[in-house]
Protein backbone atom coordinates (compact mmCIF):
# COMPACT_ATOMS: atom_id res chain seq x y z
CA UNK A 1 0.00 0.00 0.00
CA UNK A 2 1.97 2.98 -1.15
CA UNK A 3 1.05 6.62 0.20
CA UNK A 4 -0.89 7.57 -2.94
CA UNK A 5 -3.00 4.49 -2.71
CA UNK A 6 -3.75 4.92 0.99
CA UNK A 7 -4.70 8.79 0.01
CA UNK A 8 -6.79 7.16 -2.54
CA UNK A 9 -9.10 5.09 0.18
CA UNK A 10 -9.05 8.22 2.56
CA UNK A 11 -10.63 10.46 -0.47
CA UNK A 12 -13.01 7.39 -0.66
CA UNK A 13 -14.10 7.12 2.63
CA UNK A 14 -14.63 10.95 3.42
CA UNK A 15 -17.89 12.31 3.08
CA UNK A 16 -16.40 15.91 1.95
CA UNK A 17 -13.46 18.41 1.13
CA UNK A 18 -10.58 16.78 3.33
CA UNK A 19 -7.99 19.43 4.55
CA UNK A 20 -4.21 18.73 3.33
CA UNK A 21 -3.73 18.70 7.08
CA UNK A 22 -6.47 15.81 8.22
CA UNK A 23 -4.50 13.83 5.52
CA UNK A 24 -1.62 14.40 6.65
CA UNK A 25 -2.22 13.31 9.96
CA UNK A 26 -4.56 10.35 9.14
CA UNK A 27 -1.32 8.97 7.20
CA UNK A 28 1.32 9.90 9.84
CA UNK A 29 3.13 11.68 7.01
CA UNK A 30 4.43 14.93 5.85
CA UNK A 31 2.42 17.41 4.51
CA UNK A 32 4.92 18.15 1.13
CA UNK A 33 4.66 14.48 0.89
CA UNK A 34 0.91 14.19 1.01
CA UNK A 35 1.39 16.73 -1.39
CA UNK A 36 3.46 15.31 -3.85
CA UNK A 37 1.34 12.02 -3.59
CA UNK A 38 -1.91 13.83 -4.17
CA UNK A 39 -0.30 15.37 -7.48
CA UNK A 40 0.55 11.74 -8.66
CA UNK A 41 -2.95 10.28 -7.85
CA UNK A 42 -4.53 13.56 -9.65
CA UNK A 43 -2.60 12.58 -13.15
CA UNK A 44 -3.29 8.63 -12.43
CA UNK A 45 -6.88 9.69 -12.69
CA UNK A 46 -6.76 12.26 -15.19
CA UNK A 47 -5.17 9.82 -16.96
CA UNK A 48 -7.70 6.81 -16.71
CA UNK A 49 -10.74 5.52 -15.52
CA UNK A 50 -14.26 7.46 -14.45
CA UNK A 51 -12.58 9.28 -11.35
CA UNK A 52 -10.74 12.43 -11.22
CA UNK A 53 -9.33 14.57 -7.85
CA UNK A 54 -10.19 18.19 -7.59
CA UNK A 55 -9.62 21.00 -5.13
CA UNK A 56 -12.60 22.51 -3.53
CA UNK A 57 -14.06 24.06 -0.67
CA UNK A 58 -11.19 24.79 1.05
CA UNK A 59 -9.85 20.80 0.11
CA UNK A 60 -9.57 17.42 -1.59
CA UNK A 61 -12.24 15.49 -2.70
CA UNK A 62 -12.67 12.52 -5.59
CA UNK A 63 -15.94 13.03 -7.73
CA UNK A 64 -16.73 11.42 -11.54
CA UNK A 65 -15.73 12.58 -14.53
CA UNK A 66 -18.39 14.64 -16.31
CA UNK A 67 -18.48 12.11 -19.09
CA UNK A 68 -20.58 9.79 -16.55
CA UNK A 69 -22.89 12.12 -16.10
CA UNK A 70 -25.42 10.89 -18.25
CA UNK A 71 -25.75 6.86 -16.77
CA UNK A 72 -25.34 8.94 -12.89
CA UNK A 73 -28.57 10.79 -13.75
CA UNK A 74 -30.59 7.63 -14.84
CA UNK A 75 -29.03 5.99 -11.93
CA UNK A 76 -29.48 8.07 -9.00
CA UNK A 77 -32.27 10.21 -10.59
CA UNK A 78 -31.15 13.31 -8.81
CA UNK A 79 -33.48 16.38 -7.67
CA UNK A 80 -31.07 18.94 -8.61
CA UNK A 81 -32.51 22.28 -7.54
CA UNK A 82 -31.56 24.33 -10.26
CA UNK A 83 -30.79 28.91 -9.18
CA UNK A 84 -33.57 30.84 -10.72
CA UNK A 85 -31.75 34.05 -12.03
CA UNK A 86 -32.64 36.26 -9.30
CA UNK A 87 -31.60 33.59 -6.51
CA UNK A 88 -28.21 33.82 -8.61
CA UNK A 89 -27.94 37.69 -8.66
CA UNK A 90 -28.60 37.56 -4.96
CA UNK A 91 -26.12 35.16 -4.24
CA UNK A 92 -23.39 36.90 -6.87
CA UNK A 93 -24.06 39.90 -4.58
CA UNK A 94 -23.58 38.74 -1.00
CA UNK A 95 -20.46 36.67 -2.96
CA UNK A 96 -18.74 40.04 -3.79
CA UNK A 97 -19.75 42.34 -1.34
CA UNK A 98 -19.97 39.79 2.12
CA UNK A 99 -20.42 40.63 4.98
CA UNK A 100 -23.65 42.68 3.38
CA UNK A 101 -27.00 43.51 4.52
CA UNK A 102 -30.80 42.87 3.02
CA UNK A 103 -31.27 46.82 3.04
CA UNK A 104 -27.70 47.20 1.02
CA UNK A 105 -28.30 43.91 -1.02
CA UNK A 106 -31.59 45.81 -2.27
CA UNK A 107 -30.31 49.28 -3.09
CA UNK A 108 -27.92 47.18 -5.49
CA UNK A 109 -31.24 45.31 -7.05
CA UNK A 110 -33.87 48.06 -6.80
CA UNK A 111 -36.35 45.20 -5.59
CA UNK A 112 -36.86 43.06 -2.38
CA UNK A 113 -35.07 40.33 -2.18
CA UNK A 114 -35.37 38.89 1.26
CA UNK A 115 -37.60 35.70 -0.61
CA UNK A 116 -34.25 35.20 -2.46
CA UNK A 117 -32.24 35.34 0.82
CA UNK A 118 -34.24 32.86 2.83
CA UNK A 119 -34.42 30.44 -0.10
CA UNK A 120 -30.59 30.63 0.11
CA UNK A 121 -30.09 30.53 3.67
CA UNK A 122 -32.29 27.33 3.57
CA UNK A 123 -30.19 25.64 0.80
CA UNK A 124 -27.16 26.25 3.06
CA UNK A 125 -25.28 28.18 0.77
CA UNK A 126 -25.42 31.57 2.63
CA UNK A 127 -25.43 31.96 6.02
CA UNK A 128 -26.25 34.85 8.84
CA UNK A 129 -22.16 35.51 9.63
CA UNK A 130 -23.16 38.30 12.19
CA UNK A 131 -25.40 41.48 12.96
CA UNK A 132 -24.54 45.10 12.16
CA UNK A 133 -24.21 46.87 15.74
CA UNK A 134 -27.06 49.77 14.14
CA UNK A 135 -30.56 50.34 14.94
CA UNK A 136 -32.51 46.90 14.45
CA UNK A 137 -29.33 45.05 13.94
CA UNK A 138 -29.41 43.67 10.77
CA UNK A 139 -28.39 40.27 9.49
CA UNK A 140 -24.60 40.74 7.62
CA UNK A 141 -24.75 37.56 5.57
CA UNK A 142 -22.13 35.33 3.70
CA UNK A 143 -21.10 32.37 1.66
CA UNK A 144 -21.08 28.69 3.34
CA UNK A 145 -18.48 26.38 1.92
CA UNK A 146 -21.73 24.48 0.57
CA UNK A 147 -21.95 27.69 -2.22
CA UNK A 148 -18.27 27.27 -2.60
CA UNK A 149 -18.87 23.41 -3.40
CA UNK A 150 -21.62 23.89 -5.81
CA UNK A 151 -19.69 26.04 -8.02
CA UNK A 152 -16.53 24.10 -7.69
CA UNK A 153 -14.77 27.02 -6.10
CA UNK A 154 -11.38 26.34 -3.89
CA UNK A 155 -12.17 29.55 -1.77
CA UNK A 156 -13.54 32.87 -2.74
CA UNK A 157 -10.36 34.45 -4.39
CA UNK A 158 -11.30 31.88 -7.21
CA UNK A 159 -14.66 34.29 -7.82
CA UNK A 160 -15.06 34.73 -11.70
CA UNK A 161 -14.06 38.45 -12.04
CA UNK A 162 -16.77 41.19 -12.17
CA UNK A 163 -16.10 43.26 -15.10
CA UNK A 164 -13.67 46.05 -14.52
CA UNK A 165 -12.97 44.93 -10.73
CA UNK A 166 -9.55 43.83 -11.55
CA UNK A 167 -8.51 47.17 -12.97
CA UNK A 168 -9.80 48.69 -10.54
CA UNK A 169 -7.84 47.19 -7.81
CA UNK A 170 -4.51 47.58 -9.73
CA UNK A 171 -5.49 51.36 -9.98
CA UNK A 172 -6.26 51.39 -5.76
CA UNK A 173 -3.11 49.79 -4.92
CA UNK B 1 -13.13 54.85 -25.11
CA UNK B 2 -16.49 54.46 -23.54
CA UNK B 3 -19.41 52.01 -24.25
CA UNK B 4 -22.62 51.72 -23.06
CA UNK B 5 -24.25 49.08 -21.47
CA UNK B 6 -26.66 46.71 -22.27
CA UNK B 7 -29.99 48.70 -21.52
CA UNK B 8 -31.94 45.82 -20.56
CA UNK B 9 -29.85 45.14 -17.61
CA UNK B 10 -31.50 48.98 -16.30
CA UNK B 11 -32.60 49.08 -12.99
CA UNK B 12 -36.17 48.88 -12.26
CA UNK B 13 -37.97 52.08 -12.75
CA UNK B 14 -38.47 54.42 -10.01
CA UNK B 15 -35.25 54.24 -8.88
CA UNK B 16 -32.62 56.60 -9.04
CA UNK B 17 -29.88 54.63 -10.59
CA UNK B 18 -27.40 55.89 -12.71
CA UNK B 19 -27.45 54.68 -16.71
CA UNK B 20 -24.84 51.55 -17.19
CA UNK B 21 -22.60 53.49 -18.43
CA UNK B 22 -18.93 51.14 -18.82
CA UNK B 23 -16.23 53.07 -18.92
CA UNK B 24 -13.08 52.00 -20.65
CA UNK B 25 -9.47 53.69 -20.48
CA UNK B 26 -5.93 52.90 -19.75
CA UNK B 27 -6.41 54.22 -16.01
CA UNK B 28 -9.80 52.25 -15.69
CA UNK B 29 -12.27 49.80 -16.74
CA UNK B 30 -15.65 49.13 -15.01
CA UNK B 31 -19.30 51.28 -14.41
CA UNK B 32 -19.16 54.80 -14.04
CA UNK B 33 -20.76 54.43 -10.23
CA UNK B 34 -17.47 51.94 -9.75
CA UNK B 35 -15.80 55.37 -11.08
CA UNK B 36 -17.25 57.26 -8.68
CA UNK B 37 -17.15 55.66 -5.69
CA UNK B 38 -13.29 54.97 -6.39
CA UNK B 39 -12.77 58.98 -7.03
CA UNK B 40 -14.88 59.67 -4.08
CA UNK B 41 -12.92 57.87 -2.19
CA UNK B 42 -9.56 58.67 -3.51
CA UNK B 43 -8.70 55.38 -4.73
CA UNK B 44 -8.34 56.06 -8.35
CA UNK B 45 -5.98 58.67 -10.25
CA UNK B 46 -8.43 60.78 -12.49
CA UNK B 47 -5.91 62.39 -14.40
CA UNK B 48 -5.43 59.53 -16.34
CA UNK B 49 -8.60 59.13 -17.33
CA UNK B 50 -10.05 60.90 -20.29
CA UNK B 51 -13.82 62.30 -19.44
CA UNK B 52 -14.88 63.58 -22.87
CA UNK B 53 -15.74 59.97 -23.91
CA UNK B 54 -17.32 59.80 -21.08
CA UNK B 55 -19.34 62.64 -21.42
CA UNK B 56 -20.11 61.23 -25.23
CA UNK B 57 -21.66 58.54 -24.65
CA UNK B 58 -23.73 59.52 -21.69
CA UNK B 59 -25.36 62.18 -24.28
CA UNK B 60 -25.86 59.75 -26.84
CA UNK B 61 -27.59 57.64 -24.22
CA UNK B 62 -30.10 60.14 -23.22
CA UNK B 63 -30.59 61.26 -26.83
CA UNK B 64 -31.36 57.18 -27.46
CA UNK B 65 -33.17 57.03 -24.55
CA UNK B 66 -37.26 56.57 -25.31
CA UNK B 67 -38.74 56.98 -22.22
CA UNK B 68 -37.98 60.00 -20.27
CA UNK B 69 -36.31 59.31 -16.88
CA UNK B 70 -35.07 62.11 -15.47
CA UNK B 71 -34.08 60.25 -12.00
CA UNK B 72 -32.00 57.86 -13.62
CA UNK B 73 -30.43 61.01 -16.20
CA UNK B 74 -29.97 63.23 -13.04
CA UNK B 75 -28.33 60.93 -11.39
CA UNK B 76 -25.57 60.18 -13.74
CA UNK B 77 -25.88 63.76 -14.36
CA UNK B 78 -24.75 64.52 -11.14
CA UNK B 79 -21.79 61.68 -10.90
CA UNK B 80 -20.24 62.98 -13.84
CA UNK B 81 -19.95 66.40 -12.84
CA UNK B 82 -18.57 65.34 -9.41
CA UNK B 83 -16.06 63.39 -11.92
CA UNK B 84 -15.45 66.92 -13.91
CA UNK B 85 -15.14 68.75 -11.25
CA UNK B 86 -12.21 66.26 -9.03
CA UNK B 87 -10.20 65.83 -12.17
CA UNK B 88 -10.04 69.50 -12.90
CA UNK B 89 -9.15 70.05 -8.94
CA UNK B 90 -6.54 67.64 -9.92
CA UNK B 91 -5.07 69.50 -12.85
CA UNK B 92 -4.33 72.32 -10.97
CA UNK B 93 -0.80 73.28 -9.11
CA UNK B 94 -2.33 73.63 -5.87
CA UNK B 95 -1.41 71.29 -2.46
CA UNK B 96 -4.57 70.70 -1.27
CA UNK B 97 -7.70 70.93 -3.46
CA UNK B 98 -10.98 72.02 -1.39
CA UNK B 99 -13.04 68.64 0.04
CA UNK B 100 -15.34 67.66 -2.36
CA UNK B 101 -19.35 68.55 -1.80
CA UNK B 102 -21.20 65.91 0.14
CA UNK B 103 -23.47 64.96 -2.52
CA UNK B 104 -26.63 63.47 -0.87
CA UNK B 105 -27.69 60.81 -3.36
CA UNK B 106 -24.76 58.46 -4.20
CA UNK B 107 -25.33 56.69 -7.56
CA UNK B 108 -24.84 53.11 -5.84
CA UNK B 109 -23.30 49.75 -8.56
CA UNK B 110 -25.95 48.27 -9.69
CA UNK B 111 -26.98 44.69 -10.00
CA UNK B 112 -26.12 44.86 -13.60
CA UNK B 113 -22.29 45.31 -13.33
CA UNK B 114 -22.82 41.90 -11.35
CA UNK B 115 -24.46 40.11 -14.57
CA UNK B 116 -21.34 39.07 -15.76
CA UNK B 117 -20.38 37.33 -12.70
CA UNK B 118 -23.77 35.86 -12.26
CA UNK B 119 -23.17 34.34 -16.00
CA UNK B 120 -20.41 33.05 -14.82
CA UNK B 121 -21.07 31.48 -12.40
CA UNK B 122 -24.14 29.80 -13.83
CA UNK B 123 -21.71 28.33 -16.38
CA UNK B 124 -19.50 27.16 -12.93
CA UNK B 125 -22.94 25.63 -11.75
CA UNK B 126 -23.77 24.39 -14.85
CA UNK B 127 -20.77 22.13 -15.36
CA UNK B 128 -20.93 21.02 -12.02
CA UNK B 129 -23.98 19.59 -12.05
CA UNK B 130 -22.24 17.12 -14.78
CA UNK B 131 -19.96 16.33 -11.44
CA UNK B 132 -20.66 13.43 -8.54
CA UNK B 133 -19.32 12.90 -5.05
CA UNK B 134 -20.18 10.48 -2.76
CA UNK B 135 -22.97 10.52 -1.11
CA UNK B 136 -22.17 12.23 2.60
CA UNK B 137 -24.76 9.37 3.83
CA UNK B 138 -23.05 6.79 2.16
CA UNK B 139 -19.65 7.85 4.08
CA UNK B 140 -21.38 8.30 7.15
CA UNK B 141 -22.13 4.41 7.10
CA UNK B 142 -18.79 3.81 6.12
CA UNK B 143 -16.95 0.43 7.98
CA UNK B 144 -13.64 -0.62 7.03
CA UNK B 145 -14.05 -4.01 5.47
CA UNK B 146 -13.12 -7.55 6.51
CA UNK B 147 -10.29 -9.05 5.25
CA UNK B 148 -11.34 -11.12 2.06
CA UNK B 149 -10.68 -14.85 2.49
CA UNK B 150 -11.30 -14.95 6.16
CA UNK B 151 -13.51 -17.48 7.34
CA UNK B 152 -17.14 -17.52 7.08
CA UNK B 153 -19.84 -16.79 9.76
CA UNK B 154 -21.11 -20.18 10.08
CA UNK B 155 -17.34 -21.36 10.34
CA UNK B 156 -16.79 -19.54 13.52
CA UNK B 157 -19.65 -20.04 15.13
CA UNK B 158 -18.65 -23.86 14.74
CA UNK B 159 -15.49 -23.17 16.28
CA UNK B 160 -17.91 -20.96 19.33
CA UNK B 161 -19.74 -23.82 20.04
CA UNK B 162 -16.48 -26.56 19.89
CA UNK B 163 -14.21 -24.17 22.73
CA UNK B 164 -17.69 -23.49 24.64
CA UNK B 165 -17.84 -27.48 25.10
CA UNK B 166 -14.31 -27.50 26.68
CA UNK B 167 -15.05 -24.55 29.03
CA UNK B 168 -15.48 -24.91 32.38
CA UNK B 169 -18.58 -24.29 33.43
CA UNK B 170 -19.49 -21.79 35.85
CA UNK B 171 -23.16 -20.86 37.60
CA UNK B 172 -23.23 -17.11 35.89
CA UNK B 173 -23.66 -14.77 39.17
CA UNK B 174 -26.18 -12.07 38.86
CA UNK B 175 -23.85 -9.15 39.80
CA UNK B 176 -20.40 -10.81 38.50
CA UNK B 177 -17.20 -9.26 39.77
CA UNK B 178 -15.95 -6.19 37.90
CA UNK B 179 -15.15 -7.42 33.84
CA UNK B 180 -12.81 -5.79 31.81
CA UNK B 181 -14.37 -3.68 28.75
CA UNK B 182 -14.49 -5.53 25.52
CA UNK B 183 -11.87 -2.53 24.57
CA UNK B 184 -9.59 -4.27 27.07
CA UNK B 185 -9.99 -7.82 25.88
CA UNK B 186 -9.51 -6.62 22.18
CA UNK B 187 -6.25 -4.94 23.41
CA UNK B 188 -5.34 -8.89 25.29
CA UNK B 189 -6.68 -10.90 22.46
CA UNK B 190 -4.56 -8.46 19.67
CA UNK B 191 -1.24 -8.59 21.83
CA UNK B 192 -1.82 -12.39 22.28
CA UNK B 193 -1.73 -12.74 18.43
CA UNK B 194 1.05 -10.34 17.89
CA UNK B 195 3.42 -12.13 19.80
CA UNK B 196 2.41 -15.56 18.86
CA UNK B 197 2.37 -14.71 14.98
CA UNK B 198 0.32 -17.62 14.15
CA UNK B 199 -2.17 -19.41 17.40
CA UNK B 200 -4.81 -21.02 17.81
CA UNK B 201 -7.72 -19.54 19.58
CA UNK B 202 -6.66 -21.43 23.35
CA UNK B 203 -3.61 -19.35 22.77
CA UNK B 204 -5.77 -16.31 23.40
CA UNK B 205 -8.05 -17.74 26.30
CA UNK B 206 -6.61 -17.35 29.77
CA UNK B 207 -5.81 -21.19 31.24
CA UNK B 208 -8.46 -22.84 32.65
CA UNK B 209 -11.32 -20.84 30.71
CA UNK B 210 -14.92 -20.24 31.46
CA UNK B 211 -17.88 -20.30 29.23
CA UNK B 212 -18.12 -16.45 30.06
CA UNK B 213 -14.20 -16.16 29.24
CA UNK B 214 -15.65 -17.99 25.71
CA UNK B 215 -18.36 -15.33 25.05
CA UNK B 216 -15.99 -12.58 25.94
CA UNK B 217 -13.02 -13.33 24.07
CA UNK B 218 -15.00 -14.41 20.77
CA UNK B 219 -16.76 -10.98 21.08
CA UNK B 220 -13.86 -9.35 20.54
CA UNK B 221 -12.28 -11.56 18.42
CA UNK B 222 -15.01 -10.96 16.27
CA UNK B 223 -14.77 -7.14 16.70
CA UNK B 224 -11.08 -7.63 15.79
CA UNK B 225 -11.78 -9.30 12.72
CA UNK B 226 -14.42 -6.46 11.11
CA UNK B 227 -11.94 -3.84 11.98
CA UNK B 228 -9.14 -6.09 10.34
CA UNK B 229 -6.41 -6.19 13.09
CA UNK B 230 -6.53 -10.02 13.22
CA UNK B 231 -6.95 -12.73 10.41
CA UNK B 232 -8.47 -15.95 10.64
CA UNK B 233 -8.42 -18.80 8.83
CA UNK B 234 -9.16 -23.16 9.02
CA UNK B 235 -5.87 -25.21 8.90
CA UNK B 236 -7.45 -29.04 9.17
CA UNK B 237 -10.43 -27.95 11.03
CA UNK B 238 -9.05 -25.70 13.68
CA UNK B 239 -9.09 -22.06 13.54
CA UNK B 240 -5.95 -20.38 13.22
CA UNK B 241 -5.89 -16.50 14.07
CA UNK B 242 -2.88 -14.05 12.56
CA UNK B 243 -1.99 -10.67 12.92
CA UNK B 244 -2.59 -8.25 9.93
CA UNK B 245 0.55 -6.46 9.74
CA UNK C 1 -15.22 5.70 -21.39
CA UNK C 2 -15.93 1.84 -21.41
CA UNK C 3 -18.32 0.21 -19.37
CA UNK C 4 -16.43 -1.03 -16.85
CA UNK C 5 -15.58 2.87 -16.07
CA UNK C 6 -19.05 3.56 -15.92
CA UNK C 7 -20.20 1.06 -13.68
CA UNK C 8 -17.23 2.38 -11.21
CA UNK C 9 -18.67 5.62 -11.51
CA UNK C 10 -22.33 4.30 -10.52
CA UNK C 11 -20.90 2.25 -7.71
CA UNK C 12 -18.74 5.21 -6.51
CA UNK C 13 -21.88 7.77 -6.16
CA UNK C 14 -24.09 5.03 -4.75
CA UNK C 15 -24.78 4.94 -0.86
CA UNK C 16 -25.26 0.81 -0.77
CA UNK C 17 -25.06 -2.14 -2.38
CA UNK C 18 -26.58 -1.81 -5.91
CA UNK C 19 -28.43 -4.83 -7.57
CA UNK C 20 -27.61 -5.79 -11.16
CA UNK C 21 -30.76 -4.87 -12.51
CA UNK C 22 -30.34 -1.49 -11.27
CA UNK C 23 -26.67 -1.20 -12.46
CA UNK C 24 -27.83 -2.56 -16.04
CA UNK C 25 -30.77 -0.22 -16.48
CA UNK C 26 -28.48 2.73 -15.57
CA UNK C 27 -25.92 1.65 -18.10
CA UNK C 28 -28.45 0.77 -20.80
CA UNK C 29 -26.92 -2.55 -21.30
CA UNK C 30 -27.32 -6.06 -21.06
CA UNK C 31 -27.19 -7.70 -17.58
CA UNK C 32 -24.40 -10.48 -18.79
CA UNK C 33 -22.02 -7.39 -20.39
CA UNK C 34 -22.78 -5.83 -16.98
CA UNK C 35 -21.75 -9.34 -15.00
CA UNK C 36 -18.69 -9.68 -17.33
CA UNK C 37 -17.67 -6.11 -16.83
CA UNK C 38 -17.94 -5.83 -13.04
CA UNK C 39 -15.78 -9.16 -12.92
CA UNK C 40 -13.33 -7.37 -15.40
CA UNK C 41 -13.63 -4.25 -12.69
CA UNK C 42 -13.40 -6.78 -9.61
CA UNK C 43 -9.87 -7.97 -10.66
CA UNK C 44 -8.66 -4.57 -12.05
CA UNK C 45 -9.03 -3.26 -8.34
CA UNK C 46 -8.01 -6.38 -6.40
CA UNK C 47 -4.53 -6.37 -8.58
CA UNK C 48 -3.94 -2.24 -7.63
CA UNK C 49 -4.83 0.19 -5.62
CA UNK C 50 -6.74 0.52 -2.37
CA UNK C 51 -10.51 -0.46 -3.56
CA UNK C 52 -12.11 -3.42 -3.94
CA UNK C 53 -15.30 -4.71 -5.18
CA UNK C 54 -17.79 -7.01 -3.32
CA UNK C 55 -20.96 -8.86 -3.53
CA UNK C 56 -22.73 -8.19 -0.55
CA UNK C 57 -26.67 -7.56 0.80
CA UNK C 58 -27.51 -8.31 -3.07
CA UNK C 59 -25.68 -6.32 -4.61
CA UNK C 60 -22.21 -5.01 -5.91
CA UNK C 61 -20.31 -2.41 -3.73
CA UNK C 62 -17.02 -0.98 -3.83
CA UNK C 63 -15.13 -0.64 -0.58
CA UNK C 64 -11.25 0.08 0.80
CA UNK C 65 -9.16 -2.85 1.85
CA UNK C 66 -8.38 -4.14 4.48
CA UNK C 67 -4.53 -3.17 4.50
CA UNK C 68 -5.80 1.02 5.09
CA UNK C 69 -7.79 -0.31 8.10
CA UNK C 70 -5.45 1.77 10.24
CA UNK C 71 -5.18 5.16 8.17
CA UNK C 72 -8.95 5.01 7.36
CA UNK C 73 -9.64 4.45 11.19
CA UNK C 74 -7.15 7.23 12.32
CA UNK C 75 -9.25 9.53 9.99
CA UNK C 76 -12.62 8.61 10.90
CA UNK C 77 -12.95 8.94 13.65
CA UNK C 78 -12.52 12.46 14.56
CA UNK C 79 -14.78 13.44 11.22
CA UNK C 80 -17.63 10.94 13.07
CA UNK C 81 -17.72 13.16 15.63
CA UNK C 82 -17.43 16.49 13.52
CA UNK C 83 -21.20 17.77 13.53
CA UNK C 84 -22.69 19.23 10.74
CA UNK C 85 -23.75 23.09 10.20
CA UNK C 86 -27.05 21.56 10.56
CA UNK C 87 -27.10 19.44 13.01
CA UNK C 88 -25.20 22.01 15.10
CA UNK C 89 -28.12 23.78 14.48
CA UNK C 90 -30.84 21.42 15.48
CA UNK C 91 -28.93 20.43 18.41
CA UNK C 92 -28.75 24.29 19.71
CA UNK C 93 -32.74 24.25 19.30
CA UNK C 94 -32.93 21.14 21.38
CA UNK C 95 -30.55 22.39 23.82
CA UNK C 96 -32.62 26.08 24.20
CA UNK C 97 -36.06 24.79 23.98
CA UNK C 98 -36.13 21.82 25.04
CA UNK C 99 -38.15 19.36 25.50
CA UNK C 100 -39.12 20.17 22.09
CA UNK C 101 -40.17 18.02 19.70
CA UNK C 102 -39.21 17.34 15.48
CA UNK C 103 -42.34 19.39 14.63
CA UNK C 104 -41.43 22.42 16.64
CA UNK C 105 -37.84 22.19 15.56
CA UNK C 106 -38.72 22.12 11.71
CA UNK C 107 -41.22 25.28 12.58
CA UNK C 108 -38.28 27.25 13.92
CA UNK C 109 -35.61 26.38 11.01
CA UNK C 110 -37.82 26.26 8.06
CA UNK C 111 -36.73 22.83 6.75
CA UNK C 112 -36.83 18.78 7.31
CA UNK C 113 -34.83 17.74 10.47
CA UNK C 114 -35.33 14.47 11.23
CA UNK C 115 -32.14 13.41 9.79
CA UNK C 116 -30.00 15.84 12.10
CA UNK C 117 -32.59 14.57 14.63
CA UNK C 118 -32.12 10.66 14.06
CA UNK C 119 -28.00 11.81 13.60
CA UNK C 120 -27.65 13.67 17.29
CA UNK C 121 -29.56 10.49 18.45
CA UNK C 122 -27.37 7.88 16.81
CA UNK C 123 -24.39 9.68 18.57
CA UNK C 124 -26.06 10.50 22.11
CA UNK C 125 -26.13 13.82 22.09
CA UNK C 126 -30.05 14.01 21.91
CA UNK C 127 -32.84 11.52 23.45
CA UNK C 128 -36.59 10.97 23.60
CA UNK C 129 -37.17 12.50 26.98
CA UNK C 130 -41.29 11.85 26.53
CA UNK C 131 -43.87 11.57 24.05
CA UNK C 132 -46.20 14.67 24.34
CA UNK C 133 -50.28 13.87 25.22
CA UNK C 134 -51.58 14.77 21.62
CA UNK C 135 -52.48 12.93 18.71
CA UNK C 136 -49.69 10.84 17.09
CA UNK C 137 -48.01 11.32 20.24
CA UNK C 138 -44.83 12.88 19.16
CA UNK C 139 -42.00 12.47 20.50
CA UNK C 140 -39.92 15.14 23.04
CA UNK C 141 -36.63 15.26 22.46
CA UNK C 142 -33.81 16.52 25.14
CA UNK C 143 -30.07 16.95 25.63
CA UNK C 144 -27.53 13.93 27.10
CA UNK C 145 -25.37 14.07 29.41
CA UNK C 146 -22.91 13.25 26.53
CA UNK C 147 -23.84 16.87 25.49
CA UNK C 148 -22.89 18.73 28.04
CA UNK C 149 -19.76 16.36 28.25
CA UNK C 150 -18.39 17.18 24.82
CA UNK C 151 -19.40 20.93 24.89
CA UNK C 152 -17.74 21.12 28.27
CA UNK C 153 -21.00 21.85 30.02
CA UNK C 154 -21.37 21.33 33.13
CA UNK C 155 -25.20 21.93 33.30
CA UNK C 156 -27.66 23.43 31.08
CA UNK C 157 -27.17 26.90 32.82
CA UNK C 158 -24.06 27.02 31.54
CA UNK C 159 -25.22 27.31 27.89
CA UNK C 160 -24.95 30.77 26.30
CA UNK C 161 -27.25 33.31 26.78
CA UNK C 162 -29.31 33.51 23.74
CA UNK C 163 -29.31 37.29 22.40
CA UNK C 164 -32.05 39.00 24.07
CA UNK C 165 -32.86 35.80 26.02
CA UNK C 166 -32.40 36.80 29.40
CA UNK C 167 -34.07 39.36 28.91
CA UNK C 168 -37.05 37.38 28.00
CA UNK C 169 -36.68 35.35 31.26
CA UNK C 170 -37.03 38.43 33.66
CA UNK C 171 -40.11 39.43 32.27
CA UNK C 172 -41.64 36.36 32.67
CA UNK C 173 -40.09 35.94 35.82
Amino acid sequence: MTLVDVLEALLFVADGPVALDDLAHACDAKKIEVEASLSELGSRMAASGPLQLVRIAGGYQVCTKPECADAITRFLKPQRQRLTRSALEVLAIVAYRQPITTGEIEKIRGVQSDYALRSLVEKDLIYEVDRMATPGRPILYGTTDQFLHIFSLNDLDELPPIQGEPVVEEVGA
Amino acid sequence: MSRIAEKTSLAPAGLATPIPLRVESPGFAGSLATLFHLARDGRVDLSGIPLAPVCIAYCEYIREMREDDVDAAGAALLALAYLVERKAWSLLPIADPPPPEEIAELPEPTAHEFAFAVDSLEERHRERSQLFFRQGEAADNYEVPMAPGTVSAADLAKAFERILLRARPVDIEPLARHRPSLADVMKGVLRSVRSAGRATIEVVLPEDFTRLDVVFVFLALLELLRIGQVKATFDEGELILEPVS
